[in-house]
This record gives structure tokens, sequence and C-alpha cells, in this order.
């Protein structure tokens, strides 16, 4: 609906914003991959590794999803459609490793 | 070749007109539901004479009717054609595709040419399944397909190929259909039509295409994995690597046990129409049914590995997959004592879809609760692989899916044609199908009881299993019996049957207000909904027809009905597809041709209309406001998903299980993929700005991004090359471990989506110099390419955590 | 008619589970039975068995009955013509909270039991006089080996009464599964991974077992048969398959022994002292057992005959080959193989 | 006795006089529903803290440690904030000093991440066993998840109108992905093969349960039970929806206003 309205409008204040906006995104995009790279060399931060890669890429994903996907500004139905298949994409993976690992353990 | 759409101004039946042409062309959901019809009605007959050859050989002890290799066909044959080319493209292509529309009130599906392409494609799949047949190559390792049978050190012939290449080419198909139908049904919607009025089969059938969308996926990855397995050496299913068969067992029924849903739920659905409008009451506890449909679907995703409690997965599991799978049987309860509270009280009309609906819900609930009995991890030890699996199967599929199937195609007849199917005919199809029916499926418990296992070309004759099997076989011709009543009854009453006229089953839906059958726009006017059962509430006076006529619904007059205009190219693009994969595994020559034809066609098909008011496509939904390109591609983005899970889920699998050669720890080049990471993520960032320009119509910026964006893309393409040609040098190659196989695949078909991507940008921008962005509302086309490209953005910034900077992480 | 056909159909499906469950304890009528356990897992597995059928036949029933009763009550069929106001449609909550929250409580009144017996029968320890046993399963027939007593054979296990048994199941080509119907219970055998299956058979007798997951050409062709012997019974069996082969006595059967020796049979089978090959079954006590070919002929010297003449015939698929022995040196090494007790 | 702390006895019984107070005070009225729920919330409380359940958590029975946990996270914050009142609320919350932070907090997205952020935390092996053997720590973690548990409920069971819950379906999206988190936890605990927190290996176990099988039993009861559980809310919340969505007429007027605005 916004786009409709703003097709019609032309350039309106608010695509200034935007533009601010995406060009944030991209430098805490930058600034994020920088962390996880220099995370990923530090020894003393193997062990939660992890958990920290999961955190910083996950903020990436979602920056990306809100912003230059345009959830944050679109119609909630986008959402209701997308969120969704991750929540079982997130379930697959998970429940897939799980099962895998202890199976290659031995039970 | 430039048609401009046809202005409808008669009011004709869609069935009329356009000759052999008109109907190879057609865009038309009704036509190409009708082609789904017959065709799966070849693939019943098919598949239908496969079981009756089964049922010869096992009529008698040590037959030798079939020989072992003809009757493994047979079953491998029997199970995929009834599933993947009968009881599922019934629902999705008859069923949904021709019924949806009508029933959400809309002059036809969201993307009309790819509606034509689903089937053309679905239909090329099925041929190739079937091509080994006339080689006598014929699948032949069971419809599931156990790895490391189907490797080709234990398949060696082209049975395993001909079945992998037809699931994969007619899923692509499906995928479609789903993402087609799913985008109908979120923005097509008539004004008024909100979820909690949408008719029960509409709830159903949407469930099931976001099922499809979820679960083809996996099975999609899994067979790559078959092929790449068979034509280029890897091991993704083989122990000796490293790896292991079982993964293909979790990939599959992380398709397969949704499959069931898929097939299913069109069932439920197609009975919650028949109950209540032959109880004459509306349905019972509408929105419980409406949200356990839902939660069935949910469900059904988390319970797969109740398929493997054979396999050895530890107590642990099985009790897990135990208790979801037991939870299943509340919602599905809920919706049988839902129809039969909607009987209770009513004025049951005795016909022959009724029949259908109530023979479903007694047997119905005979395969829900021989599942319940395999849901308990002791007792499927006992049961798995015996006939009363099949037993069990064959009640849920057959007399509860397919009884629920002919009930539907009993009632909806006369709307497709116009003329009531014989009734007198119709109960002795009734009468004959549910005696066949149950003299053949319930020895099958007792076969297996008995310690019969499934898919044995022979059994012993001292076993105590003769005359069940006898029985069974007898069943089986009558059901066949059955058939031909059922193709009598049609050939009798296509000419000379009853007319039915819009209503006759005093029906509650939509549908039913519309003349039989329905015109090529099926709605003169987009109806206005104030109600759930819209049209029998008027009808009965419940609703009183507002006093200010909705006016702009009535302004849209006749003469403005945009028809989606016919189209050659989808069943071009199928062609090229179908030329692309066999050329792939019989002929390599044609791969490059069948590339090109497809290339070509679906590019041609994009810019097939110059003017915008010919793109049903590009419209934008009556009750939601919002782009259907957008609705669609966002469906199609959360299909990807699945797809990406599945090949991340395989690499953290086999991280770590490497038995010889360079692995992740030594050899990923950390610096470089960060650079071309960092080039990756640029690329979103100008792909948004080209968006954007173009949203404010400012062409020339728009273009000079979407160059910047190419280019940043094939930079990232470039450094992915060198990255793969470097790893070759260091000795990495696809055969050489797990590793190798998991990351050149993974990352693989990453770059691929990047190419395509690139593709797709570089069509766009070369329209752009065209001025095809010219018309107004065309700027969405760069939307949807955007939402495409950000998502393989976020799909690398997954791939680059897990693969590049877990690379040292140790195995919990 | 509807409604009498209908009670009519349910009459006779319920009859028909009864006679099944019924006649299906009878293992002389029907040997691979579940119906019949002789171990103590296959008595856990046939109580939960046992409730479910209960509670599905409660339930079953009762759909039954409702349907029954809607039928009854609730058809017309003179007034199709007459249009009449839809009858009222009321909707009760505390309705549709019963038959959400009743089978929610019957599945955990299945559940419990259930999961109990689901981590009884899978202990990653075995009792520690388990008698180990290895099973490797080949397209498509069974190995199997006794590692504390040396002893190997094919197609036929035996076992003493009373006495934990562990099955570590191998497989050295693709996935198949062991099923004894009486014993309660498959396993799938995974290529690159040792499954396990442990029960305590209860009663002597002679047991089928079955390969239940489609492996091949020759799926139905890989059975195999269960001995529960007495403790007695046992150690003699023991003792004879322990030791080195027969030696040959009569003249065919030495004749045989030479025909073996110099044979292709060499190269894929064992006889302790003569050959050593694995790809096939151990011949050493060949004549020992009741069966051959995955346990589908009798061991007989006709049966053998016309195995060795042209194995494909009656079992398609089989690696052995065809070695074209013909007249006597076919009848020698068959009087030699059977000579080997 | 020793298992009924004086300080969780104390800390209901004052919750429960300010709440008693405050409708004296302000001469209101709850409706009795609020004050079944209110009085749910801390008998559910008094429940998991106090007496057989907390008695066996201290005796080294994850299962039971868990299910306290479910109880304070899951259970109670619920019918805490269906036991509250608009008027008792907003004083506290929409005062010049609180009103920013409450409106950070209880942000669905910050609530949610800000929920399971707890939940990934506490079942860290090092924090998990510390809480454990510190009663402080202990404490100071029940607390922090009491408080974890309204913020997560908030966007559901909100009694603001300024700091409104989400609409019906995004509840049941909300909800939905709940599970996630739920089940990275959960499923690495059901699966290990070895006991994850040394705690529970020292010492004698209750009842002579592995302590492994009782690992096992606390990740399924975190997996699948409470996934039931909140799939029961969800339902709950659906219907609900169901209710309200069919006599909602405004949906036809908006909808046909918006094709009125697109032929013009």
């Amino acid at each position: 609906m916004t786009s409709q309205a703003e097709t019609a409008g032309g350039v309106g204040p608010q695509h200034q914003s935007r533009t601010l906006a995406y060009l944030v995104v991209a430098g805490l995009l930058a600034i994020l991959t920088a962390m996880e790279v220099w995370a990923s060399y530090i020894h003393a931060l193997r062990p939660i590794l992890v958990p920290l890669l999961v955190v910083l890429s996950g903020a990436k994903f979602a920056l990306v999803v809100l912003f230059y996907m345009h959830l944050h500004y679109d119609s909630w139905t986008f959402s209701a459609i997308f969120l969704p298949a991750l929540l079982i994409a997130v379930i697959v993976v998970i429940s897939l490793v799980a099962l895998m690992v202890r199976f290659f353990a031995g039970f | 070749m430039v048609a401009l759409p046809k202005e409808i101004t008669v009011e004709e039946s869609y069935l009329e007109g356009g000759g052999l042409w008109g109907w190879l062309t057609t865009t038309d959901h009704k036509r190409i539901g009708v082609l789904y019809g017959l065709t799966t009605l070849v693939f019943l007959l098919i598949g239908g004479i496969e079981a009756l050859l089964m049922r010869i050989q096992l009529a008698r002890p040590d037959n030798t009717f079939l020989s072992a290799h003809l009757y493994n066909e047979m079953f491998t044959m029997h199970g995929t054609t009834m599933i993947f080319l009968v009881v599922m493209p019934v629902g999705l292509g008859f069923f949904a595709n021709f019924i949806v529309p009508l029933q959400i009130g809309a002059r036809d599906v969201a993307f009309p040419r790819l509606n034509a392409l689903s089937y053309w494609i679905f239909l090329f799949g099925a041929l190739v399944l079937n091509a080994g047949w006339l080689a006598n190559v014929a699948p032949n390792a069971g419809w599931f397909g156990y790895a490391n049978l189907t490797e080709s050190y234990y398949s060696p012939g082209l049975n395993i190929d001909f079945w992998t290449l037809g699931l994969l080419i007619s899923g692509v198909g499906s995928v479609m259909a789903a993402v087609n139908l799913l985008a109908t049904v979120i923005n097509m919607r008539a004004p008024g039509m909100t979820f909690m009025r949408m008719p029960l089969f509409v709830w159903s059938v949407m469930v099931m295409f976001v099922l499809i969308l979820v679960a083809f996926p996996p099975l999609t990855v899994g067979l790559i994995f078959l092929m790449m397995d068979r034509f280029f050496g890897t091991h993704f299913y083989r122990a000796v690597a490293g790896a292991t068969p079982l993964l293909w067992q979790h990939l599959f029924w992380l398709f397969g046990h949704p499959e069931v849903y898929i097939m299913v739920l069109p069932a439920f659905g197609i009975m919650s129409e028949i109950v209540p409008t032959f109880s004459r009451k509306p349905l019972y506890g509408y929105p419980v049914m409406a949200y356990s449909t839902a939660l069935i679907g949910f469900l059904s995703y988390g319970v797969w590995a109740h398929h493997m409690f054979a396999v050895g997965m530890g107590p642990v599991a099985d009790s897990a997959f135990a208790l979801t799978s037991m939870l299943i049987a509340i919602p599905t309860g809920i919706k049988i004592f839902s129809w039969i509270a909607t009987m209770w009280g009513g004025d049951l009309k005795m016909k022959t879809p009724f029949l259908f609906a109530l023979a479903f819900l007694i047997q119905f609930t005979m395969g829900g609760l021989s599942g319940v009995m395999h849901a308990q991890p002791p007792i499927d030890l006992q049961q798995t692989d015996s006939y009363f699996v099949v037993a069990h199967f064959h009640y849920v599929l057959f007399g509860g899916a397919a009884f629920a199937l002919l009930g539907g195609l009993y009632y909806w007849w006369p709307k497709v044609t116009g003329r009531l199917l014989d009734e007198r005919l119709g109960r002795w199809n009734f009468w004959t199908i549910v005696i066949g029916f149950n003299l053949t499926f319930f020895p099958m418990h007792i076969m297996g009881a008995e310690g019969m296992p499934r898919r044995v070309y022979r059994y012993p004759g001292d076993m105590g299993l003769n005359s069940l099997n006898m029985l069974s076989t007898i069943g089986a011709f009558l059901m066949a019996f059955s058939v031909l009543i059922l193709l009598i009854n049609i050939y009798k009453t296509r000419r000379r049957g009853a007319v039915a006229g819009p209503d006759p089953w005093d029906g509650r839906t939509l549908e039913w207000s519309i003349p039989s059958p329905p015109p090529a726009y099926n709605f003169k006017n987009i109806p206005l909904v104030r109600a759930r059962d819209a049209f029998w509430r008027e009808k009965y006076g419940y609703e009183q027809p507002p006093t200010a006529a909705p006016a702009p619904a009535a302004a849209q007059a006749v003469e403005h009905i945009h028809m989606p205009p016919p189209s050659l190219y989808p069943i071009l693009i199928a062609a090229g597809i179908t030329m692309t994969g066999i050329g792939f595994m019989l002929w390599p020559r044609i791969v490059v041709t069948g590339l090109v034809l497809t290339v070509f066609s679906a590019i041609a098909m994009a810019f097939e209309y110059p003017e915008a008011g010919a793109e049903s496509e590009a419209s934008i939904g009556p009750a939601t406001g919002l782009d259907t390109r957008k609705v669609g591609i966002w469906c199609f983005i959360g299909s990807e998903s699945l797809f990406f899970a599945s090949l991340i889920a395989t690499y953290m699998i086999y991280k770590g299980r490497d038995l010889v050669g360079p692995t992740a720890e030594t050899i990923l080049n950390v610096p470089l993929t960060t650079t071309t990471t960092f080039v990756l993520l640029m690329s979103s960032l100008t792909m948004v700005l080209a968006q954007d320009a173009y949203r404010r119509t400012d062409r020339t910026w728009g273009l000079r991004w979407l160059f910047v964006t190419i280019v940043l893309g094939l930079i990232f393409l470039g450094g992915q090359v060198y990255e793969f040609a470097s790893f070759y040098h260091e000795g990495l190659t696809l055969q050489t471990n797990l590793f190798g196989e998991t990351f050149y695949t993974m990352v693989g078909f990453h770059g691929a989506h990047v190419a395509i991507g690139v593709i797709v940008l570089a069509v766009l921008a070369g329209a752009s110099l065209a001025g095809w962005f010219k018309v107004r509302n065309r700027d969405v086309a760069v939307e949807a390419a955007a939402l495409y490209w950000h998502f393989v953005d976020i799909v690398w910034v997954v791939i680059f955590s897990v693969v590049y900077l877990m690379r040292a992480i140790a195995k919990a | 008619m509807s409604s009498a056909s209908i009670r009519a159909a349910i009459h006779t499906l319920l009859a028909g589970v009864f006679a099944a469950l019924l006649s299906g304890c009878d293992p002389r009528r029907f040997p691979g039975s579940t119906f019949a356990p002789r171990s103590d897992m296959a008595h856990w597995v046939e109580a939960v068995y046992f409730e479910v059928i209960g509670w599905d036949g409660l339930i079953l029933i009762l759909i039954c009955v409702l349907v029954f009763l809607c039928l009854t009550r609730f058809s017309t069929r003179a007034s199709e013509d007459q249009p009449k106001p839809p009858p009222p449609h009321p909707e009760y909550l505390g309705l549709e909270v019963a038959w959400t929250v009743g089978p929610a409580l019957i599945l955990l009144f299945i559940a419990v039991p259930s999961l109990r017996i689901v981590f009884r029968t899978q202990q990653s320890a075995p009792p520690t006089n388990a008698l180990i046993i290895n099973v490797t399963a080949h397209q498509w027939w069974w190995q199997f080996d006794y590692p504390s007593m040396g002893i190997h054979t094919a197609n036929e296990v035996h076992i003493p009464v009373d006495r934990p048994v562990r099955f570590l199941l191998n497989s050295t080509d693709v996935i198949h599964s062991f099923w004894i119907p009486a014993m309660g219970g498959k396993r799938d055998v995974v290529p690159g991974h040792v499954n396990e299956l442990t029960f305590t058979p209860q009663v002597t007798g002679e047991y089928i077992g079955e390969c239940a997951e489609f492996c091949g050409l020759s799926h139905a062709n890989m059975r195999f048969r269960v001995f529960v012997q007495s403790r007695v019974a046992f150690d003699d069996w023991r003792a004879n398959q322990a030791g080195g082969p027969r030696l040959p006595t009569g003249g065919p059967a030495r004749a045989g022994e030479q025909v073996y020796v110099t044979s292709a049979c060499t190269t894929c089978h064992a006889i302790a002292g003569y050959s050593s090959g694995y790809i096939g079954p151990n011949l050493t006590h060949f004549a020992s057992r009741t069966t051959f070919a995955g346990s589908t002929l009798r061991n007989t010297p006709q049966n053998l005959a016309a195995w060795l003449e042209n194995p494909q015939a009656l079992k398609p698929g089989a690696q052995m080959p065809a070695l074209g022995l013909r007249g006597t040196e076919l009848n020698d090494l068959v009087a030699y193989l059977e000579s080997l007790k | 006795m020793e298992d009924l702390h004086p300080s969780v006895i104390i800390g209901v019984l004052a919750l429960a006089a300010l709440y008693i107070g405050a409708v004296r005070a302000s001469g209101r009225r709850v409706t009795p529903f609020q004050a079944a729920a209110f009085a749910g919330a801390l008998i559910v409380m008094l429940l998991a803290l106090c007496g057989p359940i907390d008695e066996l958590e201290d005796d080294r029975l994850f299962v039971a440690h868990m299910a306290q946990h479910l109880m304070l996270c899951l259970l109670m914050p619920p019918l805490l904030l269906l036991g509250l009142t608009d008027w008792m609320v907003r004083p506290l919350l929409l005062n010049r000093w609180v009103r920013p932070a409450a409106r950070l907090l209880f942000n669905p997205l910050v609530a949610f991440l800000g929920y399971n952020a707890m939940l990934v935390a506490v079942h860290g092996p090092r924090l998990y066993d510390l809480m454990c053997r510190d009663d402080a720590v202990h404490i100071t973690i029940h607390l922090v998840m009491m408080a974890a548990g309204v913020m997560l409920w908030w966007p559901l069971f909100s009694p603001l109108r300024e700091l409104p819950r989400l609409n019906y379906p995004a509840q049941i999206l909300y909800l939905f992905l709940l599970l996630i988190p739920m089940a990275a936890v959960a499923a690495p605990i059901s699966f290990a093969t070895s006991v994850i927190y040394p705690w529970y290996l020292e010492g004698p176990h209750p009842f002579g349960i592995a302590p492994l099988a009782d690992q096992v039993a606390g990740g399924l009861l975190m997996w699948v039970g409470a996934g039931f559980y909140v799939i029961c809310v969800a339902t709950l919340i659906f219907y609900q929806w169901a209710q309200r969505d069919d006599c909602d007429d405004p949906v036809v007027r908006r909808t046909t206003d918006l094709r009125a605005a697109k032929s013009h």
C-alpha cells in the first residue's frame, strides 16, 4: 500500500530517510561482518564462537530482511508468509543435526 | 507475436471454442484443471492395472505370473504413479485449481501462464517417470527408493534415473502450482472474504499449498544428492566414505510425511463441503475446523522420523517422534467429530457424494486408528514394512483420500461439465467400490499381523496367507469393475446427462452462484462477501442484502473484464526443461538445446504482452491491496528457505566425518571469502537503491544501480570460480571426501542462484533500456527480482558463518 | 437400504477383527504370527498392542454408532423437492472441549506404557549373561557368527531358551531389516552402523525370520529360521558346529570333495580346512541346516542339485553363478555337501 | 518444613497484599476472572518455589528443575498479566521515569529476543552449574526468569492499551516462533550422549533414576511438553480471533472503500 502511494506521490520526504536507512544498514552489515571474521580468529573466543556467530549473523540476516527486503515497511502479510517458512527451516536444521549427531555417536 | 486479450462480452461456457490449439495454449484455470483431471484419470488407469497385475501375482503362493524383476517395477510404479501422478495432482491440479478461484470469487489464479506451465511440467515429468516401461527399465526400488539400494552400484540400470528425473521435473511443477495457488488464496479473495469466511475447502488446500512449498525442497535436495552419487561419483549416501544412507531417509520422509497430508488435506476440504451441503447445515465448529487443519499441517512437519522407528535412532528420538505423531490424532479427531456433529440434526440427503463422504468417515477413521498403533514404536517394530502398513495407508489414502475425491468428483462434476452424473450408476459405483475396497485391504491387516512383509513378489504356501491373499485379489477386481462403472457413467452422461443448472445441490459457496459450466471469466461482477457461506445465507435470507448496493462493484461492468490471453510459451518451457533433464541422463548433446529453449521461452513469456492491461498478473489484490507478484515471490522465497536449510543441515551433519583429503580447517581461504562476502552485501545495497530509483520512476539512476549490482554479482561469482579452481588444484574435488561434496554442492547451488539472479537483472536492465518500465506499475518486477537477490544474500550470510567462520569448531 | 448395509458391513468388520485376533494366536496355522509372543520383548510389545487395539476398537465403535444414529434419525428422502428452511444449527463449546480433551487423555494412557517399553527394549548395555551373535545381512542371505564360540553359519540361527540374546546387526551392502515376528519386532540393518536387538526367548521351537526392508531383486527370498533350543540341545549343536567339517566317507562324497576343491566354489565359500571364501555362506556344517538359499529351499539332495545347476532360476539375481556342473560331478558335489553334518 | 522458603512466602503474601490494597485504595473493582487469574499466578509461584517440586529439584532431579522453570516462565506470567488491570499498571509503568524503559522492554521484538537470550544463557553449562550450587545466584536467576517471562507474554496479554497486544494472527505467529529457541535449547539436551551439568553427577539421584535418563526427560519436557503447551495457548488465541472475526463488518466496509479509491 505504501509503495502505491509513493509511486503516485513521487519523491517524498519519506524517501530521503529511507535512502539514509539503507546506507546505515550497509554500514552495520560491514561492521558486523568485520566483527564476525575478527572473532573467528581469536582463539580465546573459541568456546563461545558458535553462539557468538549465531547472534552476529542473525543480526545481519535480520537487517537485510527487515530493511532491504522491506518487511519492516511492508504489509504484515509478507512477514506472515516468510516467518513460518523460516521457523520450519530452522527447526529442520536443528532436529536433523541433533538426530544425526546422536545417531553417529551411537545411542 | 502479439496477441491482444480477447474482450469477452458474451456469456459462453469456458469449454467452448479454441479447438486443440486453444487447449494447448490455454491459461484458463478451469481448462487447466480439466487437463489435470484427464491426465490423472489416465494415470489412475495405468496405476490400477499395475495393482491388478500385482494382485494376480499374489493370488497364489509362489506364483510365477510376474518375474521378480517385473513385480518390483510394478509396485514401485504403482506407488509412485498413485501418489505423484494421481492423488496429489488430482487434489492440487484438478480440484484446487478449478474450485479455489470459484470459491474465493476470483476470475482466475494469480499467475495464469505459470499455471499452464505447472501443468505441462507435471505432464512431462509424468511421462519421464513412465518412459522406463518402453525399455523395461522402469523404476524398481519402491516409491521411497531407499538409498543405498538406489546407488549405481546396486541399481546400475537406467531405472532409478528415470525415477529421479521424473520426480525432480514433476516436483518443479508442483512447487510452481503451489506458489501460484497460495498467492491466489492470499491475494485474489473477493472483497469481504476474510480468512475466517473462506470455505473450508479453501482453508484445507491452502494448508496443502504451504506443505508443498516446505516439503518438496528436502525431496529435491535428496534427489539431487542421489543424482550426484549416480552421475558424478559422490558419496552422499555411502557408508564407506563416512556418510550414511539414513540421510536419504530423513530427507525423504521430511517430504514424505507432509506428502501424506498433501494428499489427504484436499479430501478433508471436500468432506467439509459435502457434509454440510448434504446435511443442509453450516459446518459445525468452523473456526475449530480451520485451526485443526492448520495445526495438522504444522504438526505433520514434525513427525517424519516415525517412519524410521526400526532404523535404530535410539529411544529418545523414538519417544519424541512417537509423542508428536500421537498429537496429530487430536486435531484429526476434532475434524471427524465435527463432521458428525454437522450431520447431527440435519436433513441428510443420500446422494452419491454424501455416500462417499460417509464411507470416508468410517474408513478414514480406521486408517487413522491403525496409524495410532504404529505411532507406538514397540508396535511399529512389528508392523512396519509388513502388509499391515500397506493396509493402513490404503485405508488413509484410498478409503480416505480417494473416496473423498470421488465424492468431490460427483459433487463438482455438474459445475465442471454442466451435467449431473447418473445417480443410479453412482450408487453402483459406490457399493462395488466400498465392498471391493474393504475386501482388498482389510485382509491385509491380518496378513501383516501374520508376518507377511511388504514388497515380496512371492510368499510360501505354509504361512496361512493363501486364502487372505486370494480374497484380496478378488476385492481388487471388484474395485476395477467399479472404476469401469465410473467410466461408463462419465461416458453416458457427458452428452445425455441431466442438465445441472447453476445450483443442483442447494450449495453454500460462491461457485454455485454462477452458471454451470461457468463462463470463462467466472464472475460477471466480483461478489462482495458479507459472511461465511455467503451464497447460502443470502439464499435463505440470513443476510439482508445491503440497502445501498456496493456501487464500485457494480461499476466494474462486463466489457472491462480482461481475461488472461493464451500463451504457447508454457509448453515450450516445459519441453525445454524436460529436454535438459533427459539430455543430462541419456544424450548430453541435447542439454544445450534444452537450456536455450527454456531460457529463451522464459524471457519471451515475460515480455509477451507489451500492454500493461494484458497482464492480469500485475493486478492488486481486491481484498488486500498487495501486489500479487510480490506475494508470489515471497511464497517462493519461503520454499527456497527449506531448500537451503536441507543443504546446510547436510553440511553440518557430515562436517568432520571425512576420512581423507583436505577439510574445512585446512583449505578454506577466509580473507578472500570475506572480501567476496562484502561485495555481495554491498550488491544488496545497490540493488535496493536501484529498486528505490525505479519506484520513483527515476529510470536513469535505476539502470545505473542495476548495472553496479550486476557487476558486484559477477565479482562475487568470479571469486567463487577462483576459489573452486584453487581448491581443485589443492586436491579437493567433488569426489574427494564428504567435505568436498557437501561444500561444492551447497556453495555451488548458492552460486547458481547468484548466477540466475545476475541473468534476471541483466534481462531487466535490457528491458529498462528498451523502455519497458515506462508503463506504470512495472517497477514491481524490479522489486520482485530484488527480493530474490536479497534472499540469496541472506543465505550467503548463513553459509559464510557456518562454513567459513565455524571451520575449526569441532563437533559436540 | 444404506443404513442396513452399513450395519451389516460394520458387523462383518468387527467379526473379522475378532476372528483374526483369535485365530492369529495359533502359530501352527500362522507360523509368522505377531500375536504368538515367544519372548519377553514380544510379550511387552503385545501388551501395548492389545491396549491400543482396545482403545482403537472403542473409538471406532463410537464413531460407527454415531454415524449410524445420524443416518437413522436424520435422513430425509421424500422431502428432496420441497424447499424448506434449513434446520437449526447450534454449537456447544463443552462438546468441542470434550472431543479435544478426551482423545488427548486416551493418547496419554497409551503413551506412558508404550514409551516405557521403548526405553526397556533399547538399553545401551546388554545383560551380562547375554549371548552375542553378529548378524551380517547380504543380498540375499543372512550370516550368523558367534564370536564367543567361533561358530559361523548362515540363514539358520540357534539360540538357547531363557538366556538373553543380543544380535549385533550389520550389513555389507544395502539396508535390510531383521524380523522374527514371534520374538517381537524388527530392527533395520544399516550399512555402516551396528544396530542391536536384544530379547530373551522363552519357548523352544522353530521360528520364521524374514527380511522386511526391500533390498533388491530377491528381497522376497531372504528369509531365515530361528531355532530356540533347550540348554542341552543347544550345547550339542554348539559342540558340533565348533568342530571342523566331517571327512567324507562314501565314494561319491569323497569324489565330491575333489570337485569342491577344484571348482570355483572355493573363491566364495568357506569350509574350514578347505577354503576361506567369505562372499557366500560358510558351508562347514552345511548339512546340519534344514534349509538353504535364503531359507527358501528345504535342504534335500534334489533341491541342492537344482540349485547348483541354476541358482538364478530359484533365486533371481543370486550372486552365485551357475557353475556348469553336470551328471556325476554334480551328484558327487551334492553328496559331499550333504555329508557335512 | 525446611522446604517452605520464608522469602517466597513473604514475597507471595506481599504481592497478594499489594493487589488487595490497590483494589481497596482505588475503590474500583476487578472481575472474578482477573482475581482468579492473579491468585492462580501466586499459587503457581508457590507451587514452583516451595514444596515437592522445589525439594526434588534440590535433590538433583533435573526434570523437576525444568518443570519449575517452565512454571515460572510459561505459566505464571500469563496468569499474572491476565490478573492485572490497566488502572493498576498504568501508574507503575507510565510515569515519567519508567515509561521509556517499559516501551523498550515490552516491544515484541525486544521481549522475544530478551526472553530467549535468558533461555539460552541459563542453560549454558557454566551458569547452570553455578546456579545449582549457589543459592543467591539461584534466587536471582529465578527472579530474572519471572521478569523475562512477563516480558515474553506482554505482547499477548498486555493489560495496557498504551503498550498494546499484537493482533491475533501475529500473536499466533509469535507463539509458533517461540518453538524455535525452545527446540534449539532442548534438542541438544535431549540428545546429548553424556550428562551436561556436572551437578547431577555428584551425589545420589532420587528414586534411583539415572542422571542421563533424567536429563533426557527434562529435555523432552521442555521440547515436547512445553511445545504442546505453547500450541495450546496459540489454539485458545485462535478461537478468540475466530469469534471476533466473523461479525466484523468494518472489514467489508474498509475493503469496499479501497476498491472505490482504486477505481477513481
